[in-house]
């Protein structure tokens, strides 16, 4: 709860001077190069006005020169934590426009490679969080686990960060040999870490007191800004594309299990399992966006184990990437998707050319930032990276 | 080895520690910075804590270095934060005042000076010999004396006649004590109270306008 | 089970809501307001438990024959006191019980009704859980008002009530029933006025207690005539010295009025004797100079009965006798006030203003009850003339009640001159005396009338609305509200199969019926016949109106379809009550098969004692026949035929003419108005009752009150205005010479010089800190160098 | 010997060693390579420091390092390999050269003089509190009577310089930092106060050789175990020493992730060091005082030098070989303990998330302050009701330090048994009160043996 | 050394105790600063301070005041310190009405 909004406020009768500060372009916490202007009255946040655009890159004005084959790597940059969705919802936006429908094989491969990419960019979340509340350790531990899976992914496609590897039609090629054992593999070790995780961070005493009750986001306020994926959950809005989305995309999911991790009625689908809500915590504060991720990582194993089972099962191959030179239809077309940070949205418009006429990418932790100066407002300067960091904010996708 | 030999160790101490609180005392009055008057302050505050150690009052010196070193002055620092509007504020007198001051405080201190020297039994020493440890280790005696056992009286008259003639109702300073304590505690609750933080009257939402520009 | 647990068992029963009251009180305002709520409704339903249990006992010790028994198998009462307030002189004041099968039935009745109602309220009330937005309280501003919930505020004077009703059915002595009978009437002035911000609310409060203070005038006479007779508020015997015999002093009122020693007859008690014939006594003692106290004593003692009984022969004075009768009269005015008799009754319609469950549970079911049953309990009191006023004030009521509910629109007022009406009825029947038959009236009536009020708060609650106007065929949607307050109705009107079975209201009415009709027999002339008439011809009406109501709120069209679409079945924690009521409604008064208790047998054990036989009064031409007369088999073809199947028709013929009225519409209802106007607006106006009282007393007391204003503004005032300014007049010279002159001169001048010097000595006063330090150095300085070289 | 040599300074001796107090060494330079005496004195002071120096250095230098290899092995990994060998052991050497070659930067709006006192004012004053430090018996460079209140106050002068470097810093950054760190440091010192006094009621002395000395023989004459608000106190106190060294979770001044370096951030080289290395002396001093307070200082758990005889005896005057030994495996003893204290500090370090400025205040005046008060009044209560403590268990001398009385009771009755009896707590003296005891250093029950009484004081010192 | 650092006596101790008060007193008389004024307070006492312990250490003076020399200054000091409390609590207050902690804006009692 922040001071100033608490109800038995009291006005710090030291009339200080209220300061303005600059956390960040280049400052250890802010994710990024984000630009917080703080105004402070003493600790206390006055305002926060978040400045971005310093890593704006013209992505989309360049994809309007570009085959959509092509432009597939300029997605990789927009979430780097989790270049396989963008690639997916960049493609699943260009087949739609072409009305091209991926194998079954392919369609298991494309969710096993986009769950085991939300697990790790959560680990990547869970971790630098851990880091802004002042606690090192977890960070290590997570990014231990996210090799693993990067180790995972160098094996599939040979890149370690920027895949372009699910592509429009296809993918860049099939899975290697032993990898799904790998995989498996992975997932096993993956399991008793997650408790790790719960008790070094989720359950911790100070852990709670810094995050518990701290930058709630109504549920409303939420909507209202737009804000989506964990952040919108956290607030126990019920959204989540996997199952809400267009069918376009949640055919994807066809034939798998997985509740969607929001709390009804005081409890999480798998919260059992895990350190129960403390009683701090508020619907919506930095505690339960945190857990809303931990508990997605758990539901992406789920269903990764689900995903590799089914692929295992299928026949054919893994679908056939478009030609560049492959004629698009005039008509436009947009489609969002499920990313780890939030509903990733594509738009395209043709000409009938092989080159898209209009390229635009509607991204999640841009609306999710904007709730920055609304949580910060009242807060304790100690609280701005606890706030900004259980948003999960990836610059390269807000600046583009 | 001569130089050695014939330097006085008690001396030397004393003139570095005299002249550190006396130098810094004046940088004080000199200085206009604020924060640097503090500065200044703690060293001359300490220097005196010397100057007490090597007066055998170890208490005491002490207690200087731990409540106006470490308290006192701190507690000052932190008004100066809170208080400067610029940085490194100063506030200039006018040099006609210097003027005034200076002439009236080194009439004072003439006169201080003067006096301090005019008096034969303090400018001589004592040449009582080595004093008995219990003289020279205060901290006990101390300790007894503020909770009401005077041990310097109760030696003195253990020379000569029976303990028993200590008046019973000598306290030593144990009802001083008690009344500082509680000075100490109604001085805590009343800074605390007169700046405390207030009822407030405006809206937090009132003053978030500006923070774009 | 011991009959000395009764006690025990009551007084708990009766403390239970006062607990309630009492934490509500102090702790209500931080809970959340239904625990006030649930509390209440389990004190009350705890202290049901015990009067139930009470009853058990009583049963078990004192068995009661088969229904209608005549056999006087009267159970004494217990008498004995809690405690001890005071005892000054001869007076004691005591904290005392008396508990006979009256006692038990009328705990049992309150707390089986209260439980219901509290229940009932529970659900009714829950607007009052939250803030309440009042649309008939226009605040200045035009916006209607908002205050907060006070549910817990209501089960507070509910349970408050409670505990006064309680007390006063258990009070052991007249002091006592007189603080209950107050506390009664403040609970049910805070009840009526539970809408205080409403005006209609607090003058419908204000009115009910003023008026009620009117009949406890009365009735403080009455019991200083009774205390200065007999020296005792008592009512019946106690063995305070404990040595097992019952001498002058500790016997009570009942006894003292009618002494076993003169087979209960009527007896003026010594002390009104000889407070009466003072002059005769002071005659003798001028006439013996020499006599002793004990020759005063003995004569006395002597000449005692002679002087009761108007001499050897009765033919003369009957001294004392006129004191009885006022201090029976005076009894019987707060009886009116809380019964609301005529002419006293025009509180009653007003008190509706209170919330329903208020209505059901004060208004019809038990406190103005309490006026019956404060005569039933001082009948052996009540002189024959007492009797008379008692039947004559009965029927006037009735009567004029009843011909009022004919015209009335609004639900809970039908319900409240019903309630009038039938308060009508009980002091007819007590007045004629059938004890027994107004006794149980009594309880038939406060089963069927609170259900019938409840009911009706119901249709309320689904409709928001009083008015019968807008309301019609509401059995669809609230079929158990229909069904439930049919049985009251029925009830209510005492059909019947005749002699076969009918509904507790048969019972009682027919037995007032055969009372009157007994009475009117031996009685012939105006009076006497006219009583049987006025009940008759009330039966009818009963019938009439109260069909009229279940017609116009459940049969037929809706009037106002907007209401009638919002309007639904009240939820279970309101039926259940109705429901509950409803069996009591039908079968209370059934004589019980099986030779189980019946009602009429239990209320039997508890006649007074001497009241059973035929009475007659030596200064009325009246008789009053003995109640068993109407009932002795011997009569059965004379009396109980005829009044049955006469009481029968006068209800069917009352039915039938609603029927045609309000179902078929043989009869246009507006077109009866129309062709009685003047009767119609004259019913309608209630009789000009309230016009009435407007000009016989509100106004002239206006008139006197405005004369004592202008003796005050223009005598008094003026005499203290002339003082006033004599002494201004005074004080401004003596002002003018010692203040300004003298005083003044002086104080100025110094203070014009310390002015100057004040001036003088400011400049040195910088305000700046820095130079006052400099200040104290330079005089630091100074004062060294003087004493240095000085 | 001072005092024949140089009677002409004989009043104004004990003063002097007030001031150095390094007649162990003195006396030895003296003595043995016949040095005059002041000469003495200085190269002894000299000499102390120089320990001292080294010690503080060489303790951020291996506590630097060991904070390396321990959040490595914390968080999974190995930590620095490859410098000098093996284990990187060279790893801070290396750090230190880095930093010396650093540019010194100052930033324009930095007050210059203030910028650059401020790291000496933070070190020195955590520096000189070790003066009063004891490493073992006798081995103390000040053994003053007032040590415990000397060191706190010394250290708590160490919030100076921050605040001095915060302000001076120019930068918003550092003021917060420094905001931060006085109000946090001065608040913990009174909880931290309160604490450090339950021992020194229970022994009756402020020497911290003598507090540590009443704690001979097993473990259970630790003061820790006294009674169960010793037991408590130490945590609190634990808690506070954490606090008022600005470790994790209370590192607020410097919060990288709220304040990029609080006071620190616009420091550079040396300086920054300078600062670091007072934080890694401080966390040294708490942990030593803890362990000298709670934990029988240079005592170990089992009392093998006392039954070997090689521990100095009470009142013994000359330098002996076995004394010598003991006194050195005392001293390794005592800073094993230390190095533990240090070594949970990292591990705390390494595994908490840091609290919030409110929540530090909110811990500080409304936890640990009562709490150490109760614990405070517990103790003394304990004390005075002479309840059974595992010191009476095992004693290795009748009077452990459970049976102590406060010197500030027992020194009366030695001086005036009458007066004393006046006292109201007088009557309840615990069962073991009655054995009064001469220990070195403990205010007027007796004279230190060896010291300022004729006989020679080196033979307690430990260079020869 | 010179003939006057001979002996160290208590008058020596006296002057470093004058020295300190009148700074201490010019402090007060020419910072505006009321923060200033304070820490010329704090050597004022100090200076007094400097005094006491002198009359009151036996390594100086044969008839010295004793402990009460010691206790003094004790109390001086903590007394000392609940008015820097005090005081500051008074500036910051100060400041709160004027935005300044210029002692000579403080008039508004000036005659």
């Amino acid at each position: 709860m922040s001071i100033i909004n608490d109800p038995r406020v009291v006005e710090f009768n030291i009339r200080t001077d209220e300061m303005l500060i600059n956390m960040g372009p280049q400052h250890p916490s802010t994710h990024g190069v984000l630009r917080l202007v703080l105004r402070t009255d003493g600790e206390v946040v006055l305002g926060a006005a978040p400045h971005i655009g310093y890593l704006h890159r013209c992505a989309e004005k360049i994809g309007e020169n570009l085959a959509p084959r092509q432009w597939v790597p300029y997605t990789d940059r927009m979430d780097y934590l989790a270049s396989m969705n963008m690639n997916l919802g960049w493609a699943l936006v260009v087949e739609k426009l072409l009305q091209l429908e991926v194998p079954e094989k392919g369609r298991h491969l494309r969710v096993l490679v986009a769950e085991l990419n939300r697990i790790a960019s959560h680990l990547v979340a869970m971790g630098t969080y851990g880091l802004d509340l002042g606690s090192f350790t977890p960070f290590l531990y997570a990014f231990r686990e996210r090799e693993k899976i990067l180790d995972l992914f160098e094996q599939v496609c040979g890149a370690r960060l920027t895949y372009s590897y699910i592509v429009p039609g296809g993918v860049t090629g099939d899975l290697p040999q032993g990898w799904l054992q790998n995989c498996a593999q992975f997932l096993q070790e993956l399991e008793p870490v997650v408790d790790d995780y719960h008790a070094l961070l989720t359950s911790n005493a100070i852990f709670i007191k810094r995050t518990a009750g701290v930058g709630v986001l109504p549920g409303e306020m939420a909507v209202n800004y737009g804000c989506t994926g964990p952040v919108l959950r956290g607030s126990g809005i019920d959204q989540d594309l996997r199952r809400d989305g267009e069918p376009w995309y949640t055919s994807l999911y066809d034939g798998y299990q997985f509740a969607v991790i929001v709390q009804k009625e005081g409890h999480y689908p798998q919260d059992h399992d895990y350190p129960a809500v403390p009683a701090e915590a508020v619907l919506g504060d930095c505690w339960h966006r945190f857990y809303v991720r931990m508990l997605e990582v758990v539901q992406s194993m789920d269903i990764v184990r689900q995903a590799l089972d089914k692929y295992a099962a299928a026949a054919g191959d893994c679908g056939t990437p478009i030609k560049l030179n492959h004629k698009l239809p005039p008509g436009e077309a947009y489609l969002e998707t499920e990313a780890p940070k939030g509903q990733m949205g594509f738009y395209l418009v043709t000409d009938g050319s092989a080159i898209p006429w209009r390229v635009r990418a509607r991204s999640s932790c841009f609306a999710n930032v904007s709730v920055t100066s609304e949580l910060c407002r009242g807060c304790l300067l100690a609280d701005v990276p606890a706030i900004v960091g259980s948003l999960d904010i990836v610059l390269g996708e807000i600046d583009r | 080895m001569t130089i050695w030999a014939a330097t006085d160790w008690y001396a030397f101490f004393f003139l570095l520690f005299a002249l550190l609180a006396c130098g810094f005392a004046a940088a004080v009055l000199f200085t206009s910075n604020i924060v640097r008057m503090a500065f200044y302050l703690t060293l001359s505050l300490g220097a005196t804590a010397g100057l007490f150690f090597l007066a055998g009052a170890e208490f005491v010196g002490v207690m200087q270095l731990m409540i106006y070193v470490g308290g006192t002055l701190v507690l000052l620092v932190f008004g100066v934060m809170l208080t400067a509007r610029a940085p490194f504020l100063s506030l200039r007198p006018r040099s006609g005042e210097w003027i005034v001051s200076l002439i009236a405080g080194g009439t004072l201190l003439f006169l201080l000076i003067a006096s301090a020297f005019g008096v034969r039994n303090w400018r001589t020493a004592s040449d009582s010999g080595p004093l008995p440890l219990a003289e020279a280790q205060t901290a006990t005696a101390v300790g007894a004396g503020l909770t009401g056992v005077r041990v310097d009286r109760l030696n003195r008259d253990a020379a000569g006649h029976a303990l028993s003639q200590l008046p019973h109702t000598d306290s030593g300073y144990l009802l001083p004590f008690v009344i500082v304590s509680v000075h100490l505690l109604v001085v805590l609750v009343g800074a605390a109270y007169l700046a405390r933080a207030k009822v407030r009257r405006r809206s937090a939402t009132e003053s978030t306008a500006s923070v774009e520009g | 089970m011991d009959t000395s647990l009764l006690p025990i068992l009551l007084g708990i029963a009766v403390l239970l809501p006062l607990i309630s009251f009492f934490v509500i009180l102090a702790v209500g305002r931080w809970w959340r307001p239904v625990l006030g709520g649930y509390l209440a409704t389990a004190a009350i339903m705890a202290a049901g438990l015990l009067s139930l249990t009470s009853l058990a006992i009583w049963l078990s010790h004192h068995p009661v024959g088969a229904a209608g028994h005549h056999a006087a198998d009267q159970a004494g009462p217990y008498v004995g006191d809690y405690y001890v307030l005071g005892q000054f002189g001869a007076l004691r004041i005591t904290i005392g019980y008396y508990i006979d099968s009256l006692t038990i039935v009328m705990c049992c009745l309150i707390t089986l009704i209260a439980t219901c109602i509290h229940v009932y309220a529970l659900g009714y009330m829950h607007e009052e859980l939250h803030p309440v937005t009042d649309h008939e309280v226009t605040l200045p501003d035009g916006s209607p008002l908002r205050r907060p919930g006070r549910f817990s505020n209501f089960f507070q004077y509910m349970s408050l009530f409670c505990f006064s009703m309680l007390g006063l059915v258990l009070a052991g002595n007249v002091a006592m029933v007189f603080v209950f009978w107050e506390l009664v009437g403040i609970c049910s002035y805070f009840l009526i006025g539970f809408y205080v911000e409403r005006k209609s609310a607090s003058n419908a409060a204000n009115k009910a207690f003023i008026v009620n203070r009117i009949g406890d005038f009365g009735m403080l006479v009455g019991m200083m005539a009774l205390w200065g007779g007999m020296g005792t508020f008592a009512f019946g015997d106690a063995d305070l010295n404990g040595n097992g015999s019952i001498e002058r002093s500790e016997r009570g009122l009942f006894s003292l009025v009618r002494p076993a020693a003169r087979e209960h007859q009527l007896t003026t008690p010594e002390g009104l004797v000889l407070a009466d014939a003072h002059e005769e006594l002071q005659r003798w003692a001028l006439a013996h100079p020499t006599a002793t106290r004990g020759d005063f004593e003995s004569y006395v003692a002597g000449e005692l009965d002679d002087l009761r009984d108007g001499g050897p022969d009765g033919s003369g004075r009957r001294y004392g006798y006129w004191l009885l009768v006022l201090a029976g009269i005076g009894i019987f005015c707060g009886c009116v006030g809380k019964s609301a008799q005529f002419p006293l009754h025009v509180w009653l319609p007003d008190a509706m203003e209170g919330p329903t469950p208020v209505s059901a549970l004060v208004h019809s079911a038990t406190m103005v009850a309490a006026g019956v049953y404060l005569v039933g309990r001082f009948y052996p009191v009540f002189a024959p003339e007492v009797l008379l006023v008692i039947a004559v004030t009965g029927g006037i009521t009735l009567f004029l009640a009843a011909t009022i509910a004919l015209t009335a629109t609004d639900i809970k007022r039908v319900l409240a001159y019903s309630t009038v009406s039938q308060l009508g009825y009980m002091m007819l029947a007590l007045g004629v005396g059938g004890w027994l038959a107004g006794m149980l009236h009594l309880v038939t009536h406060a089963f069927f009338k609170s259900l019938l009020f409840l009911c009706s708060g119901s249709v309320i609650h689904a409709l928001h609305s009083n008015e019968m106007t807008v309301m019609g065929g509401l059995r669809k949607k609230m079929p158990i509200t229909a069904a439930t307050m049919l049985v009251g109705c029925l009830a209510i009107t005492g059909l019947s199969i005749p002699f076969v079975i009918g509904l507790s209201g048969y019972y009682s009415k027919d037995m007032i019926l055969e009372q009157a009709f007994s009475f009117a027999r031996e009685n012939p002339g105006l009076l006497g016949d006219g009583f049987f008439i006025v009940a008759a011809g009330g039966a009818a009406m009963t019938a009439f109106y109260m069909f009229r109501l279940w017609f116009l709120t459940f049969a037929g069209e809706p009037r106002d379809a907007q209401r009638y679409a919002h309007a639904h079945e009240s939820p279970r924690v309101m039926y259940v009550p109705l429901i509950i009521l409803a069996v009591f409604a039908a079968g209370v008064a059934w004589p019980a098969p099986f030779g189980w208790p019946s009602l009429q047998g239990l209320l039997e054990q508890a006649r007074p004692a001497g009241t059973a036989v035929t009475a007659v009064s030596a200064h009325v031409p009246f008789v009053w026949p003995s109640e068993y007369i109407a009932h002795d088999a011997a009569n059965y073809w004379s009396i109980v035929v005829p009044v049955t199947w006469l009481a029968f028709l006068m209800a069917v013929a009352g039915l039938l003419v609603a029927v045609a009225m309000y179902v078929t519409g043989q009869l246009s209802a507006r077109e009866v108005s129309r062709q009685f106007a003047p009767l119609h607006r004259f019913l309608l106006h209630k009789w000009w009752f309230d016009e009435l009282y407007d000009l016989l007393f509100v106004r002239p007391l206006y008139v006197v009150a405005g004369w004592c204003a202008a003796i005050d503004r223009r005598w008094i005032d003026g005499l203290i205005d002339h003082s006033a300014r004599w002494t201004a007049r005074l004080a401004a010279w003596s002002q003018w010479l010692g203040d300004h002159t003298l005083i003044d001169g002086f104080v100025d001048r110094l203070a014009a010089w310390t002015y100057r010097v004040g001036v003088s000595l400011r400049s040195l006063q910088t305000g700046s800190l820095r130079q006052y330090v400099l200040f104290l150095v330079i005089g630091v300085v100074a004062v060294f160098l003087i004493s240095s070289f000085l | 010997m001072v005092r024949e040599r140089f009677p002409d300074q004989v009043r104004y001796a004990s003063c002097v060693e007030h001031v150095i107090e390094s007649a162990a060494v003195a006396e030895f330079l003296v003595h043995t390579l016949s040095l005059p005496a002041p000469l003495a004195y200085l190269l002894a002071a000299l000499i102390h420091c120089g320990f001292i120096l080294g010690l503080v250095a060489a303790g951020a230098v291996v506590f630097i390092w060991a904070e390396r290899k321990v959040s490595g092995r914390i968080q999974d990994r190995l930590g620095p390999t490859r410098t000098g060998g093996k284990f990187g052991w060279l790893q801070s050497p290396a750090d230190g050269i880095k930093v010396l070659a650093k540019e010194d930067l100052i930033p324009r709006a930095a007050d210059r003089l203030l910028f650059r006192a401020a790291p000496y004012v933070s070190f020195s004053s955590s520096f000189t509190a070790y003066l009063a430090l004891p490493f073992a018996d006798g081995w103390v460079a000040f053994d003053t009577n007032v040590a415990v209140f000397f060191i706190l106050a010394v250290l708590g002068l160490e919030v100076f310089g921050v605040i001095l470097a915060g302000y001076a810093s120019g930068s918003k950054w550092s003021l917060f930092g420094a905001m931060r760190e006085a109000a946090q440091v001065v608040s913990y010192e009174v909880p931290l106060g309160i604490c450090v006094v339950i021992p020194v009621l229970l022994t009756g002395t402020m020497n911290l050789t003598t507090i540590a000395n009443m704690q001979a023989g097993w473990c259970s004459n630790w003061l820790i175990f006294h009674d169960p608000f010793t037991f408590a106190v130490f945590w609190i106190y634990a808690t506070c020493a954490l606090a008022s060294v600005n470790r994790a979770p209370f590192d607020l001044a410097e919060a990288e992730s709220e304040l990029v370096a609080g006071f620190m951030t616009e420091y550079s080289g040396m300086r920054w060091s300078l600062f670091f290395m007072a934080e890694y002396s401080s966390m040294l001093l708490v942990s030593c005082l803890a362990v000298i307070l709670f934990f029988g200082g240079w005592h170990g758990p089992i009392p093998v030098f006392d039954w070997l005889g090689w521990a100095y005896p009470g009142g013994a005057s000359s330098w002996q070989l076995t004394g010598f030994l003991a006194n050195l495996a005392g001293c390794v003893n005592f800073i094993t303990k230390a190095v533990i204290g240090v070594t949970v500090m990292l591990w705390i370090r390494w595994t908490l998330p840091r609290l919030r400025i409110d929540q530090v205040m909110t811990m500080c005046l409304k936890y640990c302050v009562p709490l150490a008060a109760i614990c405070f009044i517990g103790a003394l209560w304990w004390q005075v009701a002479g309840w059974w403590s595992p010191n009476h268990w095992l004693p290795l001398r009748p009077d452990g330090p459970g049976g102590m009385r406060e010197t500030w009771v027992v020194a009366p009755e030695a001086a005036c048994g009458e007066v004393a009896r006046r006292l109201p707590w007088a009557d309840s003296a615990p069962p073991h009160g009655a054995a009064r005891r001469t220990l070195p250093g403990c205010g007027l029950a007796g004279p230190p043996a060896g010291w300022r009484t004729g006989s020679p004081a080196a033979a307690r010192g430990g260079v020869q | 050394m010179c003939g006057l650092l001979a002996q160290i006596t208590v008058s020596h101790y006296l002057v470093v105790g004058a020295v300190l008060f009148v700074t201490g007193v010019l402090c007060m008389a020419t910072k505006r600063n009321a923060l200033g004024v304070l820490m010329g307070i704090e050597l004022l006492l100090n200076g007094a301070n400097v005094n006491f312990v002198a009359f009151g250490s036996k390594l100086l003076r044969a008839d010295a005041l004793g402990l009460d020399g010691q206790l003094i200054p004790l109390f001086v000091i903590v007394l000392a310190a609940a008015e820097a409390a005090v005081a500051l609590a008074i500036a910051l207050n100060f400041y709160n009405n004027h935005t300044t902690v210029d002692v000579d804006k403080a008039e508004e009692l000036k005659g």
